[in-house]
């Protein structure tokens, strides 16, 4: 019998090793699989590159990670003004940012995720994020050569799941966690709940299973329940 | 007297057709959804997977797992959807959004604009403004018209780290309103008051003035809100 | 209001110009819009080019399209043995083929909507499909180049539709009508039902209204509906 | 007495591993699906968008919309899911199968193998064999050893148009199961009665013999199928 789940998620990010590359998926604090990031910390691996859209904010999970000093590169399109962490660590020197056009990095890990090599897209064509980069015009328009993202582990966040790693999401919480699933040799997804086996309509299943090889079910960080407050809106 | 963050919105808004998809950035465009027309049916965009953005929610009825691209808390329309990245750039970088509202630092008379970057911010950060801004039809910048020091910032050419070059197709400030064409810059309209020379002396580069040039058509206030001040 | 309905498929069909480039969705009869290219045959415009999976089979639909004449191009992946008309067509010489991977059938269609300009492909390298095109070695890998494919008219089916044009699929119809719609400025889709709007559940669209620009409720063409026969396998 | 194409199927169905994702292609591969464990929960793919293929439904049952690639009737299997094109390509170009089988014309010793069009064949069409050969780690051949004229399939070089260079991992014929290594063929298994100097007969490249070379374990018969024939 296949099942994927496992019990904590310390084991789901126990592999990881110094010098890994890192898929975190999310934006803003929906879709974060903020209790395996929690367990990314507390595994403590050093020199990681992390692959996400932004730098996270405040004390805990994505914003936090940056702080200790665990990262040693980022790529991202967005480290926010907010992530105050990232911003301290990047100013000190302490970490290396390639920062991309968000819809570059969607493709670029698209592209790892689908086997192909590489793709010319327009955005960004003309500007410094252009630079040093293979510019080719096509049909009179000026395209930008980019190259496929993969990772050695992918973290992302889902509300279901089942034992054979088939996914849904909710609202927003899709963003970049449907696409980095497909982007790792080893994907591991926090879930609200574990369903079973056949509660999923075909047509409903949102992340296919063989795209997730490990599963784990957990409560959300406290941090990303919280309601907006007057000193937090 | 001139437009307010709202006033600008306000009028952004009226040039908005029943039908349209229109992604809103952060800033004064967010504002736009405020003042959109009921009677019309538009549907909002927002990067991070909705098409159909609604009204945001009261407090205490927030829904952890919908906000928008700028973070904030979101209800859906009637007839939205939700979807992944992949598809949210889709419809972003090839050519499916009918307009993109976004801010800028600087606007160049052939349609370049800069808005991701201050010059010499320490920590710089992109987001979707690059994918908007070469693949929507319709790139509507709403903006102060100068500084807040008063420099132009609709320039010759661009300063600040370009976001894109040749995209912008009008320009909507706190007083006047400009098309980008072939020739250069086009002003079709002006705050009451106001007239042609009083834009062009706030305006770095030169301005042609279209024909049928007029006052804008901007209430003082609307529910409540100040569109001039 | 936004109304994306029309009454009939002939509607749909009507702006359809001699020369145009035409994008057909399905996967053999699952997902085929039988009733409009019913429509875009009697409709009786030439030099069409056509981009499709296969080439249809039988006396209706797809198959007969290539029996009348209209095509003076296709782009496929797989016209099966049984397209029988399709087949006749091409070895008098009267229609042209560009045969490409299936996978790359697909991605250049996805490359056309998603706004980019090319990618590379390892599908292909070192055969003859790959010949005249560029090739590039990625990593020590082989890759072939390859472009966008957009088209003037789309025509897919859907199982239901909501006056925004949103759609949902059962089963199989997914297949090529998905992508599809994105690459096209005028995209009809034919479905079985148009619902009121609000009956779909937002994270339950497959394919959101932007990408449809008009709609139209028909019943299936009745030989889709035909279950195989001793005649029929 | 040679393995008949049930019975080509049925070995390798026996290399297919618990957990494994599987796409069967068109002839015998389709009836590896008929021989597999019921005991081990393997997912078939089908490209046109099924992850999780069921068996063939009963007459009368039939749902014109749930069709395999090869364009039969199918019922989906417990946790199957439904996609598109693209996503189901990016499982197949992107590493993410474990297997694929297909059938061949002629499979080389370096792994080249072809499999789309007969030579002279009139109408070309390719599908989407390309992509499995370059994106899935375990290409599985299933065929006869030779032509129905007698031709050896196995070869040092393919005389028919490629599907995809060094993909091949294992070859499984009606009288014996090769490997593809890095030095050559590799000959594994050989049908009970037989011998390496037979299968060698046979085979135009040099097979090496492995030292574990052991006869085939397929019964004579499955549920009523002639295995053997």
């Amino acid at each position: 019998m296949i099942d994927k789940t496992l019990a904590t998620c310390m084991e789901a990010v126990s592999p990881v090793h110094d010098g890994a590359t890192v898929m975190l998926g999310g934006f803003g604090n929906a879709g974060m699989p903020g209790q395996l990031i929690e367990a990314l910390r507390a595994h403590g691996k050093r020199d990681l590159t992390i692959i996400s859209n932004g730098a996270g904010t405040g004390e805990f999970a994505l914003g936090a990670l940056f702080g200790d000093g665990l990262a040693r590169k980022l790529i991202a399109s967005f480290p926010a003004p907010s992530a105050k962490q990232f911003r301290a660590a990047y100013l000190a020197g302490a970490i290396e940012l390639e920062l991309v056009p968000q819809g570059t990095l969607v493709e670029r890990i698209r592209c790892g995720g689908a086997g192909l090599g590489g793709f010319f897209t327009p955005a960004g064509a003309g500007t410094e994020l252009a630079a040093g980069k293979e510019i080719r015009i096509i049909d009179g328009r000026e395209y930008v050569f980019e190259t496929p993202l993969k990772a050695d582990f992918v973290f992302i966040k889902a509300l279901q799941g089942d034992r054979f790693g088939n996914l849904n999401y909710r609202g927003t919480m899709r963003n970049f966690n449907m696409v980095m699933a497909t982007a790792g040799k080893y994907v591991a997804a926090e879930v609200d709940e574990i369903v079973p086996a056949g509660s999923f309509s075909p047509e409903a299943v949102h992340t296919p299973g063989i795209f997730v090889t490990h599963l784990v079910s957990v409560s959300r960080h406290p941090k990303l329940l919280e309601l907006p407050s007057e000193e937090n809106p | 007297m001139l437009l307010t963050r709202d006033g600008i919105a306000y009028r952004v808004a009226r040039d908005l057709p029943e039908g349209s998809y229109v992604n809103l950035g952060v800033g004064i465009p967010v504002l736009v959804a405020n003042y959109l027309d009921p009677d019309k049916e538009i549907f909002l965009h927002s990067e991070n997977g909705i098409l159909g953005v609604g009204p945001t929610p009261a407090r205490g009825a927030e829904d952890l797992d919908f906000i928008t691209a700028g973070k904030g808390f979101c209800t859906l329309a009637l007839g939205a959807s939700l979807f992944d990245q992949t598809v949210s750039f889709t419809m972003m970088r090839g050519d499916h959004l009918s307009h993109a509202v976004m801010g800028a630092i600087e606007v160049a008379a052939n349609g370049d604009f800069a808005n991701w970057r201050v010059p010499g911010q320490s920590v710089p950060g992109v987001g979707g403004a690059m994918d908007l801004a070469v693949g929507v039809r319709n790139i509507f910048i709403a903006m102060s018209h100068v500084t807040n020091k008063g420099k132009p910032k609709i320039v010759n050419a661009c300063s600040a780290p370009l976001t894109a070059r040749r995209c912008v197709k009008r320009i909507f400030t706190d007083i006047a309103v400009i098309d980008v064409v072939e020739k250069g810059l086009l002003l079709r309209e002006f705050l009451p008051g106001l007239d042609p020379a009083y834009v062009q002396e706030r305006t770095e580069a030169v301005l042609m003035v279209a024909a049928d040039c007029r006052e804008m058509d901007v209430p003082k206030n609307f529910k409540g809100v100040a569109l001039f001040g």
